[in-house]
């Protein structure tokens, strides 16, 4: 490899000796194939050893037959995103075999199914051709199961190539099939025969090796959809309506799993919840506005093409102020797109999402703790908001496998925001209507159907602050601009920004969600490499408090990084920021349905920096 | 620019329900619909059934889409909460509040717009769950807030306003909800108060979804000469398929019935039902016979009313997700957030 | 009135003496009540007097019953937005009289129906008490039709009251009545015994007076909504599916009858035209995009909730680039809103309507001639530019009744864009692609289903350049940096701004759509009162050309006046237009449902300057 | 990141049709469905009927929605112009289409999801309407491109692999298209080539609407045991109403049948449908009777397969709409902008 990556980098430096810890693998398969198991024991592997890993799949729309792609990335440092440069290739599919190595760098390694003869196409590589059908023929009578159990055997053939450690590869093994002792014991004797077979034919040409490390200790390895349930979980949701969509439906199809299992009520055995798969994306979030209108903690899921659907009611959900929780795995558009590839690319139509003077609130988890995190808190600020609230992951973040320190345990109660029983009516000494701001924060108190408290009548159309009707132009105004004045009040409730400050720089990134892992490598690049200093904020939500644009106003440049074409974010900041402030901002994009990688940002960076002000 | 305010409570009527609660508790604000709209009619059988149901008004949620009839809840039941949502969408809305809390009596008003058109895939997949929940649509053919436009229940060769006819089939909601799966089908009229009535109260004993299409015309649109939803047209073609009478729970069963030509139906709350059958023998509890029934009568452009349709035990919606008997939107803390062991175990398979 | 009013103003200046040709009416009465044909043939009067007039209609989202206010302001200027003050009520409602006699200014005339003892409540108003039933009564003889004729009446009080020719108010009846010779026969005895009724009885006491002027010479009165629909008509429109929605239905209601009339085949007497009303919103597009892909010109129209249901189609237009046309005729929300109350306010959700890095052609009418103009141009660009394109108009624009000059017959023919057929593509000798860019302006060429031309695959979901499905990273770049690219072209192809340079200003007005005549009319009111000129630019379409950023580096402080509350379209300039102008853009809105006013400008721009750097 | 090439085309068959076009100008790209998959049967079919027929594939319009099933279009007929539309949505697109160009033959493919849940708002209008259109439902009881939950066709009781049980009665479209009016309503098996291949050509000479749902086994997420749409379950329960054959116009009546046993349809282009029945008795022209015999059916866990209902000879959509002869998307100018007199008519009337 590394001839594509910078001299300057260390490690690199020593080249063709040996590169510990520091490389890329990619499994080229045909989906269905069952290689999954094989590439989750291999990430599992490394992760046990110690080794900071990112696993990440690209796979094609479709069920079965058709090309994709495992990538895991070990490094060292603890970089986690892509890395765009592949050093060791494992090519199984012969569909795609020919083009997987001519995209290769000079230098990497290939293992690869013999009878493919990759190794005429170049020169250039380390090629090692491995008799995979003869191996598992050995190991497997039953020729229908050789399929699956062959692609146990590049772990093996890898373990001995990069000396994993043998034990560990055993017990991530047992963690993937521990509950199925046949299909284990198979696929342990592949491993070996892999292993074996290996370290009797193959010459090791290459420079990667692991080594155990001590990264990850304490560590969990999680995808963010899995995550996001589990903060559902934990959040106390009790009813979820959803329709299936891809990258979504792993997060609700998770939630329901942990919901049977956690949330039967002990005596009873009955559900303290209730999950419905609706018949589309619009009736999911109706029954969500009609579950959070009568008490519930109501949430949905959805990507894309979903948010599209349910525009109308969430004006709704805005204007009525109704809570409504909807997570959008972001996958690429316009319309269906690329359903199985990632992006930023639903920002401002979510910040905006619903005709007339609609303004939603966005949460942009960055990290699958955080997408447990939001989680809690989406559903406490739909509840004191009033308000839809929207949670953008996208399917990077959502269905890939990341490294995390554990998840802390709520320290905080849930907050059901501002309801008023019976009781809390008439202690406000009829002071109370359902939209009257008592607080001056613009957020109203609402009672709840069934409990006894005062009704009101909720509506989409014009209302006054006792909920009435009315077409009059001063109860009009009076009521969006206190809707305004909520969406101020949410700024300090929202999360709240990260902010690195750097003194003596100019230069500084913006930059949200899954984009956080290419920015800090990138920020190392850039100061390793270029010896130039970037500061950084991490936009966790909008609405913006003041401190992204204090923030702004501290650097002369300041990078928008995003996933999507059209500098979603920036053009957001530059709507909600301070005029004085556009000149600042500048775009790094990355939209070609791969996650965005650091090297991308840092030459985006660098050749902004070159072209104008450096 | 008006407000509609809350209609001032009109003298109280020494005649109160089981609850002690006279009639003005079930009222709703002064209508603001066109003098005559068949509408109008129904929002007071509404409120003349829940009260003399005794229902508690806290309990009840009104909810409806958009249309003259979507504003109806306004009109009845003002100490209910009240949900006008959007266009079609009733269902879903409705549907979650009951999730939420099982404990409420939900009913839900709609237009033939409003479900025969845009929300008739709503409509579809409620009438599939039996979801407890009375669906009354306010059928008139038309759109009457848009001004008159067919709706898809206008029938084959009525005719608008400006003489145009119209040429597509109408749709049954009531046949559809019987081959959906629903449990409590009637049709009505708003001019019939009576059967209106018994109908209602039989709904509101209903455990799932009550569907009941009420033939209610307006009479700003769809009033004229031509119009099979005019009420000269409906009244001179309503075929009631017998007297309905409906005897709560808590009243003593004193109607006197021949068993033969009456069909008697305990619902699940111990109320009871009696069909006494007219012209037609007829068998409510038969699917394919309620079908037959709405196609011949259909054919002869009439319309039958009635309750077509009952299944008074099928388990409803509630039931099939095995909930709680709380309402779980008034669950506490305690019993929907685990506890810190679950966590915990669910952290040691990920490490 | 008129102390309201700045002494400034010339007419005014000599004021209480008398003022002619310059004043508003509000005619107070019930919906449902058949006022509208009396407010009509008032202002069809005054027009045809030659007077410059306009009518706002203020109606109650209901059928019957509740109050309804039509405003008729007559300027010898030529100022036709609304005017704030009123100058002569007529007061016809029992449940309101009260209010609007308390909202007037002193000095104010007041007609009014004498039971409801008006004259007691202020004592600084002209009060004329009219005996309408009694009147009625004695010209009508049938009690039903009294209600209706009764409108008739206050016809008569105000043509004498205000010297209105009684021949052009016979023929202006005529007009509205002609077909119905019983009922224009008892409307004229009605008119005729108002006007008897107050030269017998009243003593003119207020200042307001008409008189014949030249300024209307060959104008037409026309609504917006009826302008489109002959716009669609003569652009060719083949297919229509719409589903109702105020106040929208009456541009397909109205283009229907155009085309039963002018669009039958002469010799088969069948339909050139297909109409279809849908079952929503949703599959009014869905039909648009059917229909358009096979060749037709496709329209719908609809208002703000159905455009939030309509964005997952618009982003498959948009991706698929399928021309499409909607009309978004606005009303005020969010969700339902006022269904019967102007607004700007779907600027930022057309623009961005669906997920995914969706951008649309956006065509802002600012004049019934323009939503003529701009009728044909919709479905010109739709084609041409292979996408959807949103025609915002409002319900000022759309349902008010506005003077203009006649329309003009199109000089240009239809243009179909580019599309090939089997020649066609023969001639490119191979290098057609459906998605291929050929010219270099992002616009592909297609062709049309049962054409004999080849055939294509359109889809949602990623496709190259030969419309094959793909998910490379590369083939999805390219394609939408190609979308990207026709959205350049398409600048030069919309409707181009109207620019009023002045030299020597500092300050400027950018507007849209019916806020125009109100700019119009603070314009001259900052330079008569104020000696303060003011350049103007009106936007007419999305994306924004050049012109717009370098008229705004011209002036210091660019005022974007709009009918939202968020600012919408500055929020859109900002977005697109160029940092460094940023600062110079500020905002002044009118929300509250009625169609703003000069005044509110004049004195949103005062303020500011005071506030800031004047 | 797979792009789909087209097929190559295989070596030319000796077989043409009536156009002299041998199948090969029928085929569509390589299918991306899984080995097995039931979709890809029914694509053969189709390419077969749409060639026996002799249809011109550049008058062919093939849409669809969103799914596996909604892939298929690519997969036949390349020559023909196709739109995977989005999802549930294929009815309105294919409407816009069928008024822009009527002289287009359109077949519409969606799946049990596509139509039975999003799409059932489009569906039922679609039926209402009988636009021609062939309204092809692949119908597998899940959501095969989302990983195999249930759809709303998934029968009551059936298991899903997870072993999750489905509590919600299926939506029968058949009995549902007949409700609402659709003209030629069938149900087949995507194992049965004989039979479907039939109704598919029967189905490309109809008039109006066609509803044809195959029951068409997923056999990734859904053929397992316990499921009531795996392979073997459905060929064990298939229960043919009789023995279809076809006739198309262009060829001789040669078919023996006996007029007690068999119904003979004449469709509308002189074509014939020949209906042996077999066990029962039915009529395919009774609305009622067809119901009856999707409920008896049902209630037995089986599938009446074949044409269920047919009415040939129903106006049209289009002939409601009264269009001209010629593709309204191709009328000159001439023909679609009125003239300068026009204009300045209707200015002056409103001067
Ligand atoms: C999404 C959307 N589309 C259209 C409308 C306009 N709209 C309001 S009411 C209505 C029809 C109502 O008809 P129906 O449900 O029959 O009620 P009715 O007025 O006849 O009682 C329509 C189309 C709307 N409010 N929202
Ligand atoms: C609006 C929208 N919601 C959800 C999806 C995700 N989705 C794709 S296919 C599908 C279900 C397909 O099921 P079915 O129509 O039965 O087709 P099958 O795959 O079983 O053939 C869903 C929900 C989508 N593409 N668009
Ligand atoms: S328009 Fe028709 S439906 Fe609406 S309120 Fe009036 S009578 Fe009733
Ligand atoms: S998942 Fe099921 S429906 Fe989809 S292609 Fe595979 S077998 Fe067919
Ligand atoms: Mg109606
Ligand atoms: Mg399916």
């Amino acid at each position: 490899m590394s001839s594509t990556l910078p001299a300057s980098e260390p490690q690199q430096a020593q080249a063709s000796a040996s590169v510990t810890n520091d490389f890329s693998i990619q499994i080229a398969t045909v989906n269905g194939s069952g290689s999954q198991t094989a590439n989750l024991v291999l990430l599992r592997t490394l992760f046990q050893m110690g080794i900071p890993v990112s696993g990440k799949n690209m796979f094609p729309s479709n069920i079965a037959g058709l090309p994709t792609w495992y990538t895991i990335r070990a490094n060292r440092r603890g970089y986690i995103s892509r890395k765009k440069e592949i050093d060791l290739l494992v090519a199984m599919n012969p569909e795609t075999a020919r083009d997987d190595v001519m995209g290769l760098e000079p230098g990497c390694a290939v293992v690869y199914d013999a009878p493919l003869r990759l190794d005429t196409l170049r020169s250039d590589l380390v090629f090692y051709a491995v008799p995979f059908d003869k191996i598992v023929a050995e190991v497997c009578t039953d020729a229908k199961l050789r399929r699956l159990v062959k692609n146990m055997v590049y772990d093996g053939v890898l373990a001995e190539l990069l000396s994993m450690d043998a034990g560990e590869m055993q017990q991530a093994l047992a963690r993937q099939l521990g509950k199925k002792p046949k299909a284990l014991a198979l696929n342990q004797a592949a491993l070996e025969a892999g292993r074996t077979w290996a370290s009797e034919h193959l010459t090791k040409a290459d420079p990667f090796r692991v080594e155990r490390m001590d990264k990850t200790t304490g560590q969990i390895l999680i995808e963010g959809n899995t995550a996001a349930a589990m903060g559902c979980l934990f959040a106390g949701v009790t009813v979820v309506a959803w329709y299936p969509i891809t990258p979504s439906s792993s997060l609700p199809e998770t939630l329901i799993r942990y919901l049977r299992k956690y949330r039967m009520d002990p005596e009873t055995g009955k559900a303290t919840f209730a999950v419905v798969q609706a018949e589309d994306e619009i009736a999911s979030l109706g029954m969500v506005i009609g579950a959070s209108w009568a008490g519930a903690r109501a949430m949905t899921s959805t990507s894309g093409p979903g948010i599209s659907l349910m525009s109308e009611f969430a004006g709704l959900a805005y204007y009525a102020e109704v809570p409504a929780v909807v997570f959008d795995v972001q996958r690429v558009g316009p319309s269906t797109g690329l359903p199985t590839r990632t992006a930023q690319g639903d920002i401002l139509f979510a910040a905006f999402n619903s005709h007339g003077d609609t303004k939603n609130v966005v949460l942009l988890p960055g990290s699958v703790e955080e997408c447990y995190e939001m989680s809690m808190a989406s559903f406490d600020l739909a509840e004191r908001l009033q308000t839809v609230v929207f949670v953008l992951s996208d399917l990077d973040l959502g269905m890939n496998t990341w490294m995390s320190k554990p998840f802390d345990y709520p320290e905080k109660p849930i907050d059901r925001g501002k309801v008023l029983d019976a009781e809390g009516v008439k202690a406000l000494g009829g002071t109370w209507g359902r939209y009257r701001d008592l607080d001056g924060d613009g957020i109203p108190y609402r009672t709840l159907p069934g409990s006894g408290a005062p009704a009101y009548f909720t509506r989409g159309s014009g209302h006054n602050d006792m909920a009435l009707y009315t077409e009059r132009p001063d109860d009009y105004t009076k009521n969006v601009d206190r809707l305004a004045r909520k969406f101020e009040t949410a700024k300090s409730l929202v999360p709240q920004p990260v902010v690195e400050d750097v003194a003596g720089t100019q230069i500084a990134i913006i930059a949200y969600g899954t984009t956080h892992f290419a920015v800090e490598e990138s920020r190392d690049q850039l100061r390793e490499e270029h010896g130039v200093e970037v500061a950084y904020l991490r936009l966790r939500a909008y609405p913006f408090p003041a401190t992204v644009h204090e923030f702004i106003r501290r650097y002369d440049r300041v990078y928008v990084v995003e996933q999507n074409r059209d500098g979603q974010m920036l053009g957001l900041l530059r709507i909600e920021g301070e005029p004085a402030s556009a000149v600042r901002l500048r775009s790094v994009l990355h939209y070609n349905g791969l996650p965005i990688d650091a090297r991308s940002i840092t030459d985006g960076i660098l050749a902004q920096e070159k072209a104008g002000n450096a | 620019m008006s407000t509609d305010a809350q209609a001032p409570a009109p003298a109280p009527l020494k005649k109160v329900n089981r609850l002690q609660l006279d009639v003005s508790s079930y009222r709703g604000s002064k209508t603001t619909l066109c003098a005559g709209c068949g509408h109008n009619a129904i929002s007071e059988r509404i409120i003349d059934a829940f009260f003399e149901m005794g229902v508690d008004p806290h309990r009840v949620i009104k909810l409806s889409g958009i249309g003259c009839s979507s504003k109806s809840p306004a009109y009845f039941l003002n100490p209910a909460h009240g949900f006008n949502s959007v266009h079609g969408r009733m269902p879903s809305v409705a549907t979650g509040a009951m999730l939420a809390n099982r404990g409420l009596l939900a009913i839900g008003v709609s237009g033939d717009g409003d479900t025969g058109a845009i929300g008739i895939g709503q409509f579809v997949h409620a009438m599939r769950r039996n979801l407890p929940l009375i669906y009354l649509v306010e059928d008139n053919g038309c759109y009457g807030l848009t001004k008159g436009q067919f709706s898809p229940t206008a029938d084959f060769g009525t005719k608008a306003k400006n003489g145009v006819v119209n040429d597509l089939p109408p749709i049954d909601l009531c046949a559809m909800a019987i081959e959906l799966g629903a449990t409590f089908v009637a049709r009505s009229f708003s001019g019939d108060k009576k059967q209106l009535l018994s109908i209602l109260k039989a709904a509101i004993a209903h455990k799932g979804t009550s569907l009941i299409d009420v033939i209610s015309p307006c009479v700003t649109f769809n009033d004229h000469e031509g119009s099979t939803k005019s009420y000269a047209y409906v009244k001179a073609h309503d075929d009631p398929l017998g007297e309905v009478s409906f005897v709560p729970f808590f009243e003593d069963i004193s109607v006197e019935y021949e068993p033969g030509s009456t069909t008697r139906v305990r619902m699940h709350d111990g109320s009871h039902l009696f069909l006494r059958k007219l012209e037609e023998t007829y068998n409510p509890t038969d699917k394919l016979a309620a079908a037959r029934l709405l196609h011949e009568t259909l054919a002869r452009g009439e319309f039958a009313t009635g309750v077509i349709y009952i299944e008074p035990d099928k388990d409803d919606f509630l039931q099939l997700l095995n909930l709680v008997d709380e309402p779980l939107g008034q669950l506490p803390e305690s019993r929907v957030r685990p506890p810190r062991a679950v966590l915990d175990q669910l952290m040691d398979q990920l490490r």
